[in-house]
């Protein structure tokens, strides 16, 4: 029983990184209906500039608090930025382009990214801070749940709700959904359609860098790569829950994550992401649009 | 009220309006009548900036608005019924209103119009909590409408509001189109196949073929100039 | 030329990029002395980069508003593309592919083995280009596994030829059927999934093989790989390194002559045209008596026959496979051949395989910065050309009879 | 006759896998202007021909070709054994001689297809005997966890590892299993090796995975013992994994920095990189001294620098090296490694 | 004489809403019957349904080829009941955009040809014979619609008019012995209504049996043999157009007071 709680745990925690990835995913496809497969490097830059803001600030003798608070605000910043300047320059351009265009942009924007890191950074792994501390309170758990864990479980519930509520009841997130659905009408009613879509990749990419910080602190180390395994992964979990849909790339991330975490405990982890990717299969064959995306009949 | 000076709007390289001038005044009706692919849309989408014009001007109230973005279009009170109505296939019927309401921050006001227009079409009030995406045809038209009309405009752009409508629904539709008109003096641009109709209640009207103005004149007199009625009246 | 605007812009531009290459351009952590190197050279550069770069690009979208005032005022034609007219008239598509053929034939000949070399790995992407493009460009079906299908030749060739001692020209036509198997088997579950759930699906499906072939040792050989594979034989003479690669060079030229005329052939028949028409309406084309999945399953299948091919020619090729080499990112390269050369168009495809793949090879030259240069000119070519280098021309019927 | 005698230098010097490959050819780079220094072999100066293979077998082929229509002499490389394997026979009907500093999969030698292949470091089924004996003899553990990367290296190693252990049967195995390299978590096989109740873990892979594994061992509190290979045996491996790293025993060429040979380049390499050299540097040196003292006393002809080889020692930084009929060298062994305080320090 | 087209008691259910309620409907052979109601009573519904797009709740479809024997189309796919003679066009057009309107036609010839894979490859004669018929019989068409002029045009470069009559050449390309028209007036100004007007009776008079969903009465009575009034997915009325033209239950729902 315990082992099936621990495994359940990092199936959890798997989960939920991969959740904040997926929402960004979901939400870029769901406004342009595009596969942004540069969105792994987002999560990957935002990696890495919270490996550096925090190494100069501990350099330069700031207490931990202090570090953590900034770091977090620099890593959400640039990626978020990063994210922007990416629709700007290699999105927007092929709004009306043949639908394929925008992809293989975007497969080229995420080699470009990867290499940039690499070049501008380095090759090797770098040890990254562990900017979550291990609570005391968790010590009697810890062969469980570790303090980070915890803490990545909490952080991304949060974000997840404030995310929710804002695509729910604020006038962006409405301007956003009808983006998504009408994006001609919606310039018609007023919106800055320009604006939304920014934003979204603004929103996605932020997650990502949360996401990004949580992990890197998490697993201690990164490396320019990190970014496009965790990618695939948080695409297919967008996929499994229906992509475009919010709830559906939370829903596919956890399914996705404790899939693996029991393929692991109970069968064998060199199959893990045969099981990972087999489910996907099975699950969009009997419910083609994902779990909760809408399968639209096309009404002719 | 607006004014269109020397319009050329392209698609690529396809030049689909050529030198269009057109003038509209404060609370009339204008129409404008065309054949299939004379440039009737892109008019209505160069003045709201969907596919602005390459060469010449718009003028609202004086005011050259050729090069704002659409939103900014619609922020002056200038709103358009697309063809096909464009409804918010997710949204509900209600959420569609609000959405026609986007720029306006006065809950109160925009309740008291959401009722006014639940008046107007009752049919909507019915449908209320339904998806916009699979009303029919007409209920959508209606919708369509009425999410314009949320925003208050100064001036209305209509695009073939009458396509593919049973025929009573038709007549509804024409005699709201004359009710705003007058009730709430907003202007109206109208853009119909059925020229009969739209020339029926229309002050002025304009007649474009293939991107070119090639007539305007009083409504009245353009019903019964024989041109027209061969081509557009198939009289 | 140049509005003050315009510089003002530039300066914002080029202070944004200054600001977002900061972190990661200008500080180099050492996180273990915990010691940072402060680059400002860097900042310099790309400032300077930026600006230049935006000031051309302005100086470009202002010569294109000119040229669209002259052809307004009539002062200069608009011309057609003229990838469309050179690929559409035979009297200037003719010569170009005769002349090709010459300098194909010529090629070892005139240049070092190791061009050769490149040149065929270049040549089958040709083939694996042209195979994704029936499932791609023309059924408007997005595989993102197509790699999936080319291991499968690959290992078909390796195992057969390990445990049975099967040669290449036994084994070239069994890699194509079980290619053809595999897409069919893949296809029947998937092909009613709409566009991208697709491309996930094969996405997956192309991980799940190379997992496969990279965990079940026992028939695989895991990822250590399956090494001295025959070279194609030429009627068991036994070639020099130098003649079995040049050998092998013509092999390929003939493969993809071969694919080629079939591909074309297909495009303009019955079937091919209900590939497009798919590709444009599927409810339509139900509508109009076409069956949907047997006509997706063809496609599917067929593209999978020529990957399943072109594997086989790999494995002989490089006389060793291991797992490695179907990752996702072959997938994505095949991909960005055909939606880069031309989704539809044969003479896109050869055009942007042969971009692709030597483009990496001849920017060597570049060192390190050559995948970047290589990610950042995907981007540009697709802003610039969108519809590919060399777009589709329709057939036309009635000019002929 | 040959103007100069070209040393092929065939790597991954981009890409991810670039840290391995580019201490190589620093190294080659070095030995050879070391000796053009001394006024080349027997007079004529040495070139290095450096060619990048980013680890792909597909690429290693070109590389291989390119070497081999530039006629080098000999080639120092390639740095992965998939890559290896697909560049040999193209050197072998070329009839070049290749030194690897890095491949160390077995059937590179055992396979007896590679005549021409020869290395500077022990093969995996030798360190995978050093670590079981170790695990066994010294440590005198009865439970062991394999772990591996499903890499070429780490699932080859770890193979040998159990095999070898299930022959002895001094210790039992209770686990075998692979992890997926860039997952974003391993708390998952984590908890599962604790439950198999290992005493030890024998890892076969590079040190990332290495380095997340033993991190979530301890801060999920365990203390088992994790021993693994030289592709773990890095200083970026105790940088990454900091005070996790202490207590984990890792192979590796035995510690040869008092050599004179070694301190000699590694200071040539401070002087011009200004950087500790990286993985297989000793090795790279070794191969590029070795090649070059066999042509200095042996000629281009490579039957000739075979049997120097063979049968001749030569001076490098693990001593006097010469290679056995299979290509293996004599002289090169491992010995086992312990984190202390930060460092690796040799286990007696 | 027994009707061509027999649909029995359909039904058809979307979630909560009843789009079609027990409508029954007959065509008789070189008929051309019209299917009018408000916007919302079910109309493209009925089509989808008959036409195996949507898979109605209940009901029948029976076909009777002249002079060979019923079939029943319930749960066939949509290209089997196209190939049984059932073709149709759409309430919002949907034409193959980038493929030339001889190309567009041709499709239409698909389901009446069968040359393969191997075929298509090797080029044999009867391929060749078969291409070459496809290509005649589409012209053909053309002509017939006067769209031959611009066979090379891509479909989506043709006037909206054009584009439906288009439309129909697709359909009548199937060889159809029932042709199903969605609207074909819609955004059609008086004129080229007009024109539509003697297409259609051309076609009839060719032996086909023609069903005609349209809002534009003139066009209705005037061509129409027949006509059903669904209202709610109900049937409220039919019969002649003059009859039609006077039910008071159709002038409240449908028609209003004047037209
Ligand atoms: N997106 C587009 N791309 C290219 N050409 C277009 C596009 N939209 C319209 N056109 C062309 O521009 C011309 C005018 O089209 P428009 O839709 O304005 O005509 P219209 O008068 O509105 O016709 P309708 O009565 O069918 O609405 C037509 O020739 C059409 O082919
Ligand atoms: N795919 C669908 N899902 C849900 N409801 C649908 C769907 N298609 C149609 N409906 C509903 O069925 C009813 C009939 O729709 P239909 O399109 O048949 O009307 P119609 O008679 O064609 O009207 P119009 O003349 O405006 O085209 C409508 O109320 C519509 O909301
Ligand atoms: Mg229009
Ligand atoms: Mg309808």
């Amino acid at each position: 029983m315990d082992y099936f709680i621990e495994l359940f745990f990092s199936g959890l925690t798997r989960g939920s990184i991969y959740a904040l990835i997926a929402l960004g995913y979901t939400m870029v496809y769901g406004i342009i209906g595009l596969i942004n497969f540069a969105h792994g490097e987002i999560y990957m830059i935002g990696a890495f500039t919270a490996l550096i803001v925090s190494t100069v600030l501990t350099i330069y003798g700031f207490p931990l608090l202090a570090v953590i608070v900034l770091t977090a605000l620099a890593a959400v910043i640039w990626a978020a930025s990063y994210g922007y300047t990416i629709e700007r320059l290699a999105y927007r351009p092929l709004r009306s382009a043949p639908r394929l265009s925008p992809l293989i942009s975007a497969i080229g924007m995420s080699i470009f990214l990867q290499n940039y890191v690499l070049l501008a950074q380095t090759s090797d792994f770098q040890p990254f801070p562990a900017l979550i501390p291990e609570f005391d309170f968790m010590e009697p758990y810890a062969h469980i749940v570790g303090s980070s864990d915890l803490a990545i479980l909490v952080v991304s519930a949060i974000v997840m709700i404030l995310l929710t509520f804002m695509i729910k009841f604020t006038r962006t997130g409405k301007a956003m959904r009808a983006t998504a659905q009408d994006r001609k009408m919606a310039m018609l009613v007023g919106i800055n359609v320009d604006n939304v879509i920014s934003i979204t990749f603004i929103t996605g990419s932020a997650l990502a860098a949360i996401g990004g910080l949580l992990i890197a602190s998490h697993i201690g180390q990164i490396n320019f790569y990190i970014g496009f395994i965790a990618g695939i992964k948080a695409f297919t979990a967008a996929v499994l829950g229906g992509i475009g849909s919010i709830p559906g790339a939370v829903l596919g991330s956890f399914i996705l994550g404790l899939t693996e975490a029991f393929a692991t405990g109970y069968v064998s982890s060199d199959y893990e992401d045969v099981f990972a990717f087999s489910l996907l299969v099975l699950i969009l064959i009997f419910k083609p649009a994902g779990l909760l995306g809408k399968a639209t009949v096309e009404k002719v | 009220m607006l004014e269109l000076r020397q319009i050329d709007t392209f698609y690529g390289n396809i030049q689909a309006l050529h030198e269009i001038d057109l003038k509209i005044e404060e609370g009339e009706i204008i129409s404008l009548i065309g054949a299939n692919g004379a440039g009737k849309s892109t008019t209505l989408m160069s003045i709201s900036g969907i596919t602005p014009p390459r060469y010449g001007e718009v003028l609202f109230k004086g005011k050259p608005i050729h090069e704002l973005s659409p939103d900014k279009i619609v922020t002056l009170g200038i709103c358009q019924v697309p063809e096909g109505r464009h409804i918010f296939p997710e949204l509900t019927v209600s959420e569609n209103l609000d959405m026609g309401a986007f720029l306006r921050k006065d809950k109160k006001g925009i309740e008291d119009d959401r009722e006014y227009l639940y008046d107007l079409f009752p049919i909507l009030k019915q449908r209320r909590n339904q998806p916009g995406g699979n009303l029919s045809g007409g209920e959508q038209q209606m919708l369509a409408m009425s999410r314009a009309l949320m925003a208050h405009p100064q001036l209305l752009l209509l695009d073939e509001p009458s396509m593919g409508l049973a025929p009573l629904i038709i007549k509804q539709i024409f005699e709201i189109i004359e009710k705003i008109n007058k009730e709430q003096n907003t202007t109206i641009f109208l853009v119909e196949q059925n020229a009969n109709l739209a020339l029926k209640i229309a002050d002025r009207g304009y007649v474009l073929e293939n991107g070119k103005i090639i007539m305007h004149d009083q409504a009245d007199k353009l019903l019964v100039n024989k041109d027209v009625q061969k081509a557009y009246l198939g009289i | 030329m140049l509005s003050f605007k315009d510089f003002r812009n530039g300066l914002m531009v080029t202070l944004w990029f200054v600001f977002l290459t900061f972190p990661l351009l200008v500080i180099k952590i050492n996180p273990i002395e915990k010691s940072v190197v402060w680059r400002w050279h860097n900042m310099l550069y790309v400032a300077c980069g930026t600006f230049v770069f935006y000031v051309l690009s302005r100086l470009y979208l202002a010569r294109k508003k000119e040229q669209q005032q002259k052809i307004k005022t009539g002062i200069v034609e608009d011309k057609v593309a003229w990838s469309a007219k050179l690929f559409s008239e035979p009297k200037f598509y003719i010569p170009i592919a005769v002349a090709g053929c010459l300098f194909a034939l010529a090629f070892p000949t005139l240049f070092s083995t190791y061009q050769v070399n490149i040149m065929i790995t270049a040549l089958m992407y040709v083939v694996l280009g042209l195979g994704l493009n029936i499932v791609v460009g023309v059924a408007g079906l997005l595989d993102l596994g197509y790699v999936a299908f080319y291991a499968v030749g690959a290992y078909a060739y390796a195992l057969l030829n390990m445990h049975f001692g099967l040669g290449f020209w036994t084994v070239l036509p069994i890699g194509g059927l079980l290619g053809a198997l595999f897409g069919i088997l893949l296809g029947f579950p998937v092909l009613r999934l709409r566009g991208d759930y697709l491309a996930i699906v094969t996405l997956g499906f192309g991980e799940i093989i190379r997992l496969i072939l990279e965990n079940w040792g026992e028939f695989s050989q895991g990822p250590s790989g399956i090494s001295n594979i025959a070279r194609p034989g030429l009627f068991g003479i036994d070639l020099s390194l130098e003649m079995s690669i040049n050998f092998m060079y013509y092999l390929t030229i003939l493969m993809v002559i071969f694919t080629i005329f079939v591909v074309n052939r297909l495009q303009d028949s019955r079937i091919g045209r209900a590939w497009f028409a798919l590709r444009e309406d599927e409810i339509a084309c139900q509508a109009m008596g076409i069956d949907k999945m047997k006509t997706k399953l063809t496609a599917f299948a067929l593209g999978a026959t020529w990957a399943g091919m072109a594997g086989v020619m790999f494995a002989a090729k490089t006389t060793f496979v291991n797992p490695a080499s179907f990752t996702f990112l072959e997938s994505a390269i095949i991909l960005c051949i055909v939606v880069l050369g031309g989704m539809g168009s044969i003479p896109g495809v050869i055009v942007g395989a042969l971009v692709l793949i030597l483009l990496p090879e001849y920017l060597r030259a570049f060192s390190d910065y050559r995948m970047l240069v290589f990610g950042a000119i995907l981007v540009i070519m697709m802003i610039f050309r969108p519809q590919g280098i060399i777009s589709t021309v329709r057939r036309t019927y009635s000019l002929k009879d | 006759a040959a103007e100069t005698i070209k040393i092929g230098v065939a790597g991954a010097h981009s890409g991810d896998l670039a840290s391995y490959g580019i201490p190589t050819m620093k190294a080659a780079l070095l030995v050879a202007q070391d000796l053009n220094e001394q006024g080349g072999i027997n007079g004529v100066k040495v070139e290095v021909l450096a060619e990048d293979d980013v680890c792909k077998p597909e690429v290693a082929t070109n590389t291989a070709t390119k070497l081999v229509s530039e006629n080098v002499n000999v080639v120092i490389g390639h740095i992965c054994s998939g890559a290896t394997k697909a560049a040999l026979p193209i050197y072998r009907d070329a009839n070049i001689i290749v030194m690897s500093p890095s491949a160390t999969n077995p059937d590179l030698t055992q396979s007896g297809d590679y005549p021409n292949f020869y290395r500077t470091i022990a093969s995996d089924d030798a360190q995978a005997r050093t670590l079981v004996d170790f695990a066994t003899d010294t440590l005198k553990v009865g439970k062991i966890a394999v772990i591996h990367d499903k890499g070429d290296y780490g699932k080859g190693l770890a193979e040998f590892v159990k095999s070898f252990l299930e022959k002895d049967g001094k210790a039992e195995v209770v686990l075998f299993e692979g992890v997926t390299p860039g997952a974003v978590d391993y708390s998952a096989v984590v908890q599962k090796i604790r439950r198999s109740g290992a005493d030890a873990v024998i890892y076969g892979g590079y040190h990332p995975e290495a380095s997340k594994i033993v991190s979530q061992m301890r801060k999920k509190r365990m203390k088992t013992m994790f021993l693994a290979p030289d592709g773990v045996k890095d200083d970026t491996f105790i940088n990454v994994t900091g005070k996790n790293a202490e207590g984990v025993y890792a192979s590796g060429p035995a510690d040869v920095s008092k050599n004179p040979l070694t301190k000699k380049f590694r200071d040539k390499f401070m002087a011009t990189e200004g950087a500790e050299p990286g993985a297989f540097f000793d090795n790279g040196v070794t191969a590029a001294l070795a090649l070059t003292n066999a042509i200095a006393k042996a000629g281009t002809d490579s039957a000739a620098i075979a049997k120097v080889l063979h049968t001749e020692t030569a001076d490098t930084p693990f001593g006097a090296v010469k290679f056995d009929e299979t290509g293996e060298p004599i002289g090169i062994g491992f010995v086992v490694y312990q984190v202390k305080d930060g460092k690796f320090v040799t286990v007696q | 004489m027994e009707p061509i087209l027999d649909v029995k008691n359909l039904t058809m259910d979307f979630g909560g809403i009843r789009a079609l309620d027990h409508l029954s409907l007959q065509i008789k052979p070189g008929e051309i019957v019209a299917l009018i109601g408000p916007n919302g009573a079910g109309k493209t519904t009925f089509f989808n349904c008959i036409t195996g797009i949507y898979k109605p709740t209940k009901g029948d479809l029976l076909l009777n080829p002249p002079g060979k024997k019923t079939k029943k189309l319930n749960g066939l796919k949509p290209n089997k009941v196209t190939e049984q003679g059932l073709a149709r066009t759409f309430q919002n057009i949907r034409l193959f955009p980038n493929m030339t309107v001889l190309e567009n036609v041709m499709i239409g010839r698909h389901c009446r040809t069968k040359s393969k894979i191997f075929g298509a490859i090797f080029r044999d004669p009867r391929t060749k014979k078969e291409e070459k018929e496809i290509v005649e019989q589409s012209l053909e068409i053309l002509k017939k619609i006067n769209l031959d002029k611009m066979a090379d045009e891509y479909a989506k470069n043709l006037p909206y008019g054009a584009q439906r009559r288009l439309e129909i050449a697709r359909a009548l390309a199937t060889e159809p012995i029932v042709l199903l028209l969605d609207e074909p007036a819609a955004g059609m100004n008086p004129q080229e209504t007009q024109e539509l007007d003697e297409l259609i009776t051309k076609i009839r008079d060719e032996g086909l049996a023609i069903l005609l969903i349209e809002h534009d009465m003139k066009l209705v009575m005037n061509i129409s043999d027949h006509i059903f009034v669904v209202d709610y997915g109900k049937k409220i009325a039919e019969g002649s157009p003059e009859e039609i033209g006077k039910n008071p239950d159709v002038i409240k729902a449908y028609l209003g007071e004047d037209i």
